[in-house]
C-alpha cells in the first residue's frame, strides 16, 4: 500500500511540474496565439538556472552558490524570460511560422550550451549534488516526496492562481483581443508587439519555472533530461486538455503524464530490455497518434475555452 | 478655433507605380459629420486606412487638432483621439460584447503587466469605472439584450452598432466610418442612423464613408468625393448631384 | 434574345448564406453581343460575374450556358466549357513572363492545340509579341490587360466576363481596351462586361443592365440607358436632405 | 584547410538544397511551414536501404560497385523507387491529415499538425530499424586528390547528381505545363483556378516534388554520412535556414540557401567550438530574420 501511495506522489510531482510548463505554453498558446516549438529548451535554461544558483560549489564548473531554493526559482524565471526575450524581439514581429522556427531553433542551441560549455553546465555529464530543499525537513525518501509535492503544489497553485487572474485582467483581455484580430486591436490604440512580447517572456519564464521545480526534485541536472520529446509531450497535455483553458492545461498534464507512465510501464514488461530505443519509440508513437487525432477529431480539448469577462465584472 | 479638427494635406499612398490616394488634401472641421464618396477603387478606404495609421503614407501630412499623426502606428493614432470602424467589422469573436467595449479604452493601468499585482485596488476602480461606462455606451447602441453574448453570435447590423459602440468609448475628437450601413437591414440602419445623429449633435465629429447615397444625401452636412485618388469636390449634397465632375466620376467620360 | 448564350435568371448568391449580396438578379448575353453591368458602389455588379464564374456560391435561381446549367461549377471547370473570366486586380502573373502567362490560358486546352492559339494571341495583340520572355510585372497598366484578355482568349471562349477592365487606366489606353473588347464581339464572342466607367462603356455596349442593391433597376439597349435622365439620381441619390438640428459648436 | 571545408561545406550544401526544395515549394504553394519535411528525408534514406536488400537478395551483383564509387545499380534502382514511395507516403499524409485540417483550421494548426507527424514518422521508423546507425555499402572508397582537397568518389557523384536534379527540376518548372501551373498557383491560387488550373491537382504535385527531392537527399545524406533515425531531425533547421534564407517560395533560393548553409556550418568550425556546428542554421535564421526577413533574394512584402 505504501508502494502504491508513494509511487503515487511520485507520478504527481512530475506531473505537476510539467504541468506548470503546460500553463506557460497555455499562456503563449492558447490566450496569446504564440506558437513556442521549444518548450523544452526554455526549461533546461530554468533548470540549469536553479543548479547553478543552488548547487555546491566544485571546481572547474561556474556557479555553486549554495543560494537558498527560492532564490534559485527566481533565477531559473529569470533565465528563461530573458532567452524569451532574445528570440521574442527578432520574431515577433514577422510571420508567425518563423517564431515556431526560431524557438525551435533555440531549444536545439540551448541543448548543444548544455552538452558543450562544461564550465557552465558540466557537458554530458551535467550538475550533481543539487540540494533537495525538502530533504532538509524530512526523514526518508516517502516523506521528502510528500514534501516536495507540497512545494510543487504550492508553486502549481501560486501559477494557476497568478495566471488565472492575470489572464482575465485588462491585461489578458488585451492579449486575447490581440490574439483573435490584431489589426483590430491596433486600431483600436493596443500595441501588438508589446504584449506579445511580454506574454511569450512570462509564459517562459513559467517554463524555467518548472525547469527549477523538476531539477531541485531529482537533483541533478543534464543535457538528457529536456530532449525533444518533452516538448511534443507538454504540447500535447496542452491540446489534450484543451488550450485556454487552465483547469484544462493541469487536466491534460495529468492525464497525457498518466498515459505516458503507463504505456511505458506495459512496454518495458513486453519488449525485451536489449530494445528500449524502441520502446520508447513505441511511446512516441503513441503521443504523436493522441496529438494528430486531438487536432483533427477534437481540436478544442477535453475542455474548450471559457467565456470569462474581466474578473472584476463578473456578475 | 482657425485650427480644423482634422486637416489632411498632400496625402500620397502608393501601390507600386498605382496612387491609390494621390496628393489628398481636406480639413474637417470639429462638429462636422462629412461624407466621403466616390466610385468603387476611388480610394476611400485607402485614404481611411492611411489617415488612421494602417498603412504609411509615401508623402503628405495629417494634423488631428494641430498634432502631426502621419507615419504614426494604428495603435498611436488612436490615442491621439482618431477611431475608426470597418467596413466589414472585425470584432473579437470570441470575447463577449461587454469585453469588446471595455477593452477599447487607452491608458488603463491594468493594461500593464505589474500594475496588477502592485497596484490592484487601483485597477479594480477602473475597472468598475470602465464597466459601468461600457455599459452605458452598449445601451446607447442599443445591445444591452446581447451585452453578455460572445461577439460571433451577432448579427452583422449588430455588429455594425458594436464597432461604434467600440469608438464611442474612447471618446475620440474624431470617428472614420467606413460604410456604417453596408449589410445592415433597414430597421437597425434606423437606429443606426438615429445614433450618429444624436452623437453629433453632442458634438462628436464624424467622417463617413457609405455607398447608400440616399443615406449619405439625408445624413450629412457636406459631401467629398473622392475619384482616381484625388478629391474632386467637396460642398452640399444638392450641389453635388449637380457637378459635372461628380458626375463624370461616377459615370465615366464620354470616349472621344 | 431567344436565343441567348448566357441566361441568369434570378440569381441570389453572397460570401454568406444569411446575407446575400444578390437579391435575384436576371441577365442575359447573346453570341456576338456587349453587355455592360453598372450600378452604384455596392449594387453587386462584381458579385454578379463572380458568380457566374464560379467563385460566388449562387444559392438560388439559375445560370444557364446554351441552355445547360453552370451555377456552382468549381471555377476551374469553367474554361474548359467555354467560359472566361478576367477579374478587376491582380488579373496576370507578374512572376511569369509573358509567353507563360498565355500558357496558362491553355490550362483546358489538349497540350497540342495550343501553340497555334498562341500565334493567334501575338497575331492580334503585337506588344504582347514583342515582350513574349519579359516578366509580366514589367509590363504597363494598358499591356497587362492586354495580357489578360489575351490569356483569356487562348481557349477560345464563347463567353468572357470582364471585371471592370478600364479600372486605373488612363483614359486613353481604356478607349483601346474597350476598343478591343467591342473587336472581340465582332468574333462572335459573348462578352458580359462591369464598368465603372459607365458611359464609355455603354459606347462600346449593345444593351445595358442597371443594378441597384442586388436587384436589375433598369435595362435596355446601350444608347437608351446612357441617355437615360434618371442615370445620375441611381447613382447619386434622390432623397432630399434632411433637417436636423444644430449640433452643439465646438464640443466633442 | 580552408579548401577542405570549402569542399565538404558544398557537398552537404547540396543535400540540404535538395532537401531545401521541396520545403520552400510546401511553404509557398500550401502556405505552412512543414516541420515533418525532413522526416521524408529519414523515411526516403530507409525505404532506399530496404529496397537495396531486396536488389540484393535478387541478385548480389546488383550490388557490386560502379567504377570507383561503392555502390551499385542496387541503390540506383532502390532511390528511384524510394522516391515514389516516400511521394506515395507524402500523399497518404497529406489526404489523411493536411487536407482535413487545411482551409479549416488556422493554419498554425497544420504546423502543430506537421510537428505531431514528424515525431510519428520518426518514431515508427525508430522502431523498424532500431538507433544503430546503417550504411548502404561496407565497400572502402579511396579518397582522389583534387589540387588541395580530398574528395570520395561517392561525394563527387552527389554533387554531380544534386546539380543534374536541379537543372531538370529548372526545366521542368519552365518548360512543362504542370511545371508553369505550379508557379502560377504559388503566386496567385485563385487566378490560376479561373484560368482553369486545378489547383488540388498542383497540390498533389507539389508534395510528390517535394517528397521525391526529399527522399534522394535522404539517399545521399545516407550515401555520403549514415543513416540514423534522427537524420531528418538533425536537418530540420538546415533545411528552414536554406528556405529562408532564400526568400520562401524561391527554387533557385532555396538552392543557394542550402550551399550558404552548408558552407557556413562547415566553415564555422574554424571560428567556433564544432559542437556548437548545428546551431549555425539557427543563427542564420535570427540573423536574416533580423536584417532581411524576406530572405536575400525575395522582394520586400
Amino acid at each position: 500500500m505504501t508502494g502504491v501511495f508513494s509511487y503515487l506522489v511520485f507520478f504527481l510531482v512530475i506531473a505537476l511540474i510539467l504541468g506548470v510548463a503546460v500553463l506557460g505554453l497555455n499562456l503563449q498558446w492558447g490566450f496569446t496565439g504564440l506558437f513556442n516549438a521549444g518548450v523544452a529548451g526554455f526549461m533546461a535554461v530554468g533548470g540549469y538556472a536553479a543548479a547553478i544558483l543552488i548547487g555546491p560549489s566544485r571546481d572547474a564548473v561556474a556557479g555553486g552558490f549554495e543560494l537558498p531554493f527560492v532564490v534559485g526559482l527566481a533565477g531559473a524565471m529569470a533565465a528563461a524570460g530573458a532567452a524569451a526575450a532574445v528570440v521574442g524581439v527578432a520574431t515577433l514581429r514577422l510571420r508567425e511560422e518563423y517564431l515556431a522556427v526560431a524557438t525551435f531553433g533555440i531549444a536545439i542551441s540551448i541543448q548543444l550550451v548544455a552538452l558543450n560549455w562544461e564550465y557552465l553546465t558540466g557537458g554530458t555529464l551535467g550538475l550533481i549534488g543539487i540540494p533537495n530543499p525538502a530533504a532538509q525537513l524530512a526523514d526518508g525518501p516517502l516523506a521528502r516526496n510528500v514534501l516536495y509535492l507540497g512545494i510543487v503544489l504550492a508553486a502549481a497553485g501560486l501559477a494557476y492562481a497568478g495566471l488565472g487572474r492575470i489572464v482575465q485582467s485588462p491585461w489578458g483581455r488585451t492579449l486575447k483581443a490581440i490574439r483573435e484580430d490584431e489589426t483590430a486591436a491596433a486600431s483600436l490604440g493596443k500595441n501588438p508587439v508589446r504584449l506579445r512580447l511580454e506574454a511569450f517572456v512570462l509564459g517562459s519564464a513559467i517554463m524555467g519555472l518548472a525547469g527549477g521545480l523538476y531539477v531541485g526534485f531529482i537533483g541533478y541536472v543534464s543535457p538528457f533530461d529536456f530532449q525533444p520529446i518533452l516538448t511534443f509531450q507538454i504540447w500535447t497535455m496542452l491540446i489534450v486538455g484543451g488550450s485556454a483553458n487552465n483547469r484544462g492545461a493541469l487536466l491534460g498534464a495529468v492525464l497525457v503524464w498518466a498515459i505516458w507512465t503507463t504505456s511505458g510501464f506495459i512496454v518495458s514488461k513486453v519488449v525485451p530490455p536489449d530494445l528500449q530505443a524502441q520502446s520508447g519509440a513505441l511511446q512516441a508513437v503513441l503521443i504523436g497518434l493522441l496529438l494528430v487525432a486531438m487536432l483533427l477529431f477534437r481540436p478544442r480539448g477535453l475542455i474548450g475555452e471559457e467565456e470569462h469577462v474581466s474578473r472584476h465584472v463578473r456578475p | 478655433m482657425s485650427e480644423p479638427l482634422l486637416a489632411v494635406e498632400g496625402l500620397t499612398k502608393r501601390f507600386g507605380s498605382f496612387r491609390a490616394v494621390d496628393a489628398a488634401g481636406f480639413t474637417v472641421e470639429a462638429g462636422a459629420l462629412d461624407a466621403l464618396i466616390g466610385p468603387n477603387g476611388a480610394g476611400k478606404t485607402t485614404l481611411f486606412n492611411t489617415v488612421s495609421g494602417l498603412e504609411r503614407p509615401d508623402e503628405g501630412h495629417v494634423r488631428l487638432a494641430g498634432r502631426r499623426i502621419d507615419g504614426l502606428p494604428a495603435h498611436e493614432v488612436f490615442a491621439a483621439g482618431m477611431a475608426r470602424t470597418f467596413q466589414i467589422p472585425r470584432p473579437f469573436p470570441e470575447m463577449t460584447v461587454l469585453e469588446n467595449v471595455m477593452l477599447v479604452p487607452s491608458g488603463q493601468s491594468g493594461e500593464r503587466f505589474w500594475n496588477n499585482w502592485l497596484a490592484p485596488r487601483t485597477v479594480r476602480r477602473e475597472e468598475v469605472r470602465n464597466r459601468e461606462r461600457a455599459r452605458e455606451i452598449i445601451a446607447f447602441c442599443g445591445l444591452e439584450a446581447v451585452m453578455g453574448d460572445l461577439a460571433r453570435t451577432l448579427s452583422g447590423g449588430q455588429l455594425k452598432l458594436l464597432e461604434l459602440a467600440r469608438a464611442l468609448i474612447a471618446e475620440p475628437r474624431i470617428i472614420l466610418l467606413d460604410e456604417p450601413a453596408a449589410g445592415v437591414n433597414p430597421a437597425l440602419m434606423e437606429t443606426l442612423v438615429e445614433k450618429i445623429v444624436a452623437l453629433n449633435v453632442q458634438g462628436h465629429a464624424f467622417l463617413v464613408i457609405e455607398h447608400n447615397m440616399d443615406l449619405v444625401m439625408s445624413l450629412c452636412r457636406r459631401i467629398m468625393v473622392m475619384a482616381h485618388g484625388r478629391l474632386i469636390y467637396s460642398g452640399s449634397a444638392e450641389g453635388a448631384r449637380r457637378d459635372p465632375a461628380v458626375l463624370d466620376a461616377y459615370l465615366g467620360d464620354v470616349p472621344e | 434574345m431567344s436565343g441567348a448564350l448566357l441566361r441568369a435568371e434570378g440569381v441570389v448568391a453572397g460570401y454568406r448564406p444569411d446575407s446575400p449580396i444578390l437579391h435575384g438578379v436576371s441577365a442575359e448575353v447573346g453570341r456576338g453581343e456587349v453587355v455592360t453591368i453598372i450600378g452604384p458602389n455596392g449594387a453587386g455588379k462584381s458579385t454578379l460575374v463572380k458568380a457566374i464564374a464560379g467563385l460566388v456560391a449562387v444559392s438560388d435561381g439559375s445560370i444557364r450556358l446554351a441552355g445547360n446549367e453552370i451555377a456552382n461549377t468549381p471555377a476551374h471547370r469553367l474554361p474548359a466549357r467555354g467560359v472566361a473570366y478576367v477579374p478587376q486586380t491582380d488579373n496576370v502573373f507578374g512572376t511569369l513572363t509573358v509567353h507563360e502567362n498565355l500558357r496558362l490560358g491553355a490550362a483546358p486546352l489538349p497540350r497540342r492545340a495550343a501553340a497555334r492559339r498562341f500565334d493567334a494571341a501575338y497575331a492580334a495583340f503585337p506588344v504582347l509579341g514583342e515582350r513574349r520572355d519579359r516578366k509580366a510585372h514589367v509590363l504597363s497598366g494598358g499591356q497587362r490587360q492586354m495580357l489578360a484578355l489575351a490569356r483569356a482568349l487562348v481557349p477560345e471562349p464563347e463567353l468572357i466576363l470582364l471585371d471592370e477592365p478600364t479600372a486605373g487606366l488612363a483614359p486613353r489606353v481604356a478607349a483601346e481596351v474597350l476598343a478591343l473588347v467591342r473587336g472581340l464581339a465582332a468574333r462572335g464572342v459573348a462578352v458580359l462586361m462591369v464598368e465603372q466607367n459607365a458611359r464609355a462603356a455603354l459606347g462600346v455596349s449593345d444593351r445595358g443592365y442597371v443594378l441597384v442593391e442586388g436587384r436589375n433597376r433598369l435595362e435596355g439597349r446601350a444608347a437608351e440607358i446612357a441617355a437615360n435622365a434618371d442615370l445620375g439620381a441611381v447613382f447619386l441619390g434622390r432623397r432630399p436632405p434632411v433637417r436636423r438640428p444644430a449640433p452643439r459648436a465646438g464640443a466633442g | 584547410m580552408f579548401l577542405q571545408h570549402v569542399a565538404d561545406g558544398i557537398l552537404s550544401g547540396a543535400i540540404i538544397s535538395l532537401g531545401a526544395i521541396g520545403l520552400t515549394l510546401t511553404m509557398r504553394i500550401l502556405r505552412f511551414a512543414n516541420f515533418a519535411h525532413s522526416e521524408l528525408l529519414t523515411w526516403g534514406a530507409y525505404s532506399a536501404l530496404v529496397f537495396v536488400g531486396f536488389f540484393m537478395a535478387m541478385d548480389e551483383a546488383l550490388g557490386g560497385p560502379i567504377g570507383p564509387l561503392s555502390f551499385g545499380w542496387a541503390l540506383v534502382a532502390a532511390a528511384v523507387l524510394a522516391g515514389g514511395l516516400t511521394a506515395a507516403v507524402a500523399l497518404l499524409l497529406d489526404r489523411v491529415v493536411f487536407a482535413r485540417l487545411r482551409g479549416h483550421a488556422g493554419h498554425m494548426t497544420l504546423v502543430f499538425a506537421s510537428f505531431g507527424v514528424a515525431l510519428l514518422v520518426r518514431n515508427v521508423i525508430l522502431m523498424g530499424f532500431g538507433p544503430d546507425p546503417f550504411y548502404y555499402s561496407n565497400e572502402l572508397q579511396i579518397a582522389v586528390r583534387v589540387g588541395a582537397v580530398r574528395v570520395m568518389p561517392d561525394q563527387i557523384f552527389v554533387l554531380g547528381l544534386t546539380a543534374v536534379l536541379v537543372v531538370l527540376l529548372h526545366l521542368f518548372m519552365t518548360r512543362s505545363r504542370t511545371g508553369v501551373h505550379m508557379r502560377a498557383v504559388a503566386e496567385n491560387p485563385s487566378l490560376a483556378r479561373t484560368s482553369g488550373v486545378d489547383v488540388d491537382a498542383i497540390v498533389r504535385w507539389t508534395w510528390v516534388i517535394g517528397a521525391t527531392g526529399a527522399a534522394v537527399a535522404g539517399v545521399l545524406y545516407g550515401l555520403t554520412v549514415q543513416l540514423r533515425p534522427e537524420l531528418g531531425f538533425s536537418l530540420i533547421l538546415p533545411l528552414f535556414a536554406a528556405a529562408i534564407l532564400g526568400g520562401t517560395g524561391s527554387l533557385y533560393g532555396a538552392v543557394i540557401g542550402g550551399l550558404v548553409v552548408g558552407l557556413s556550418e562547415n566553415l564555422s568550425v574554424m571560428v567556433i567550438p564544432s559542437g556548437y556546428k548545428p546551431a549555425v542554421p539557427f543563427l542564420l535564421i535570427l540573423a536574416i530574420l533580423y536584417f532581411r526577413p524576406q530572405g536575400l533574394f525575395g522582394e520586400p512584402r
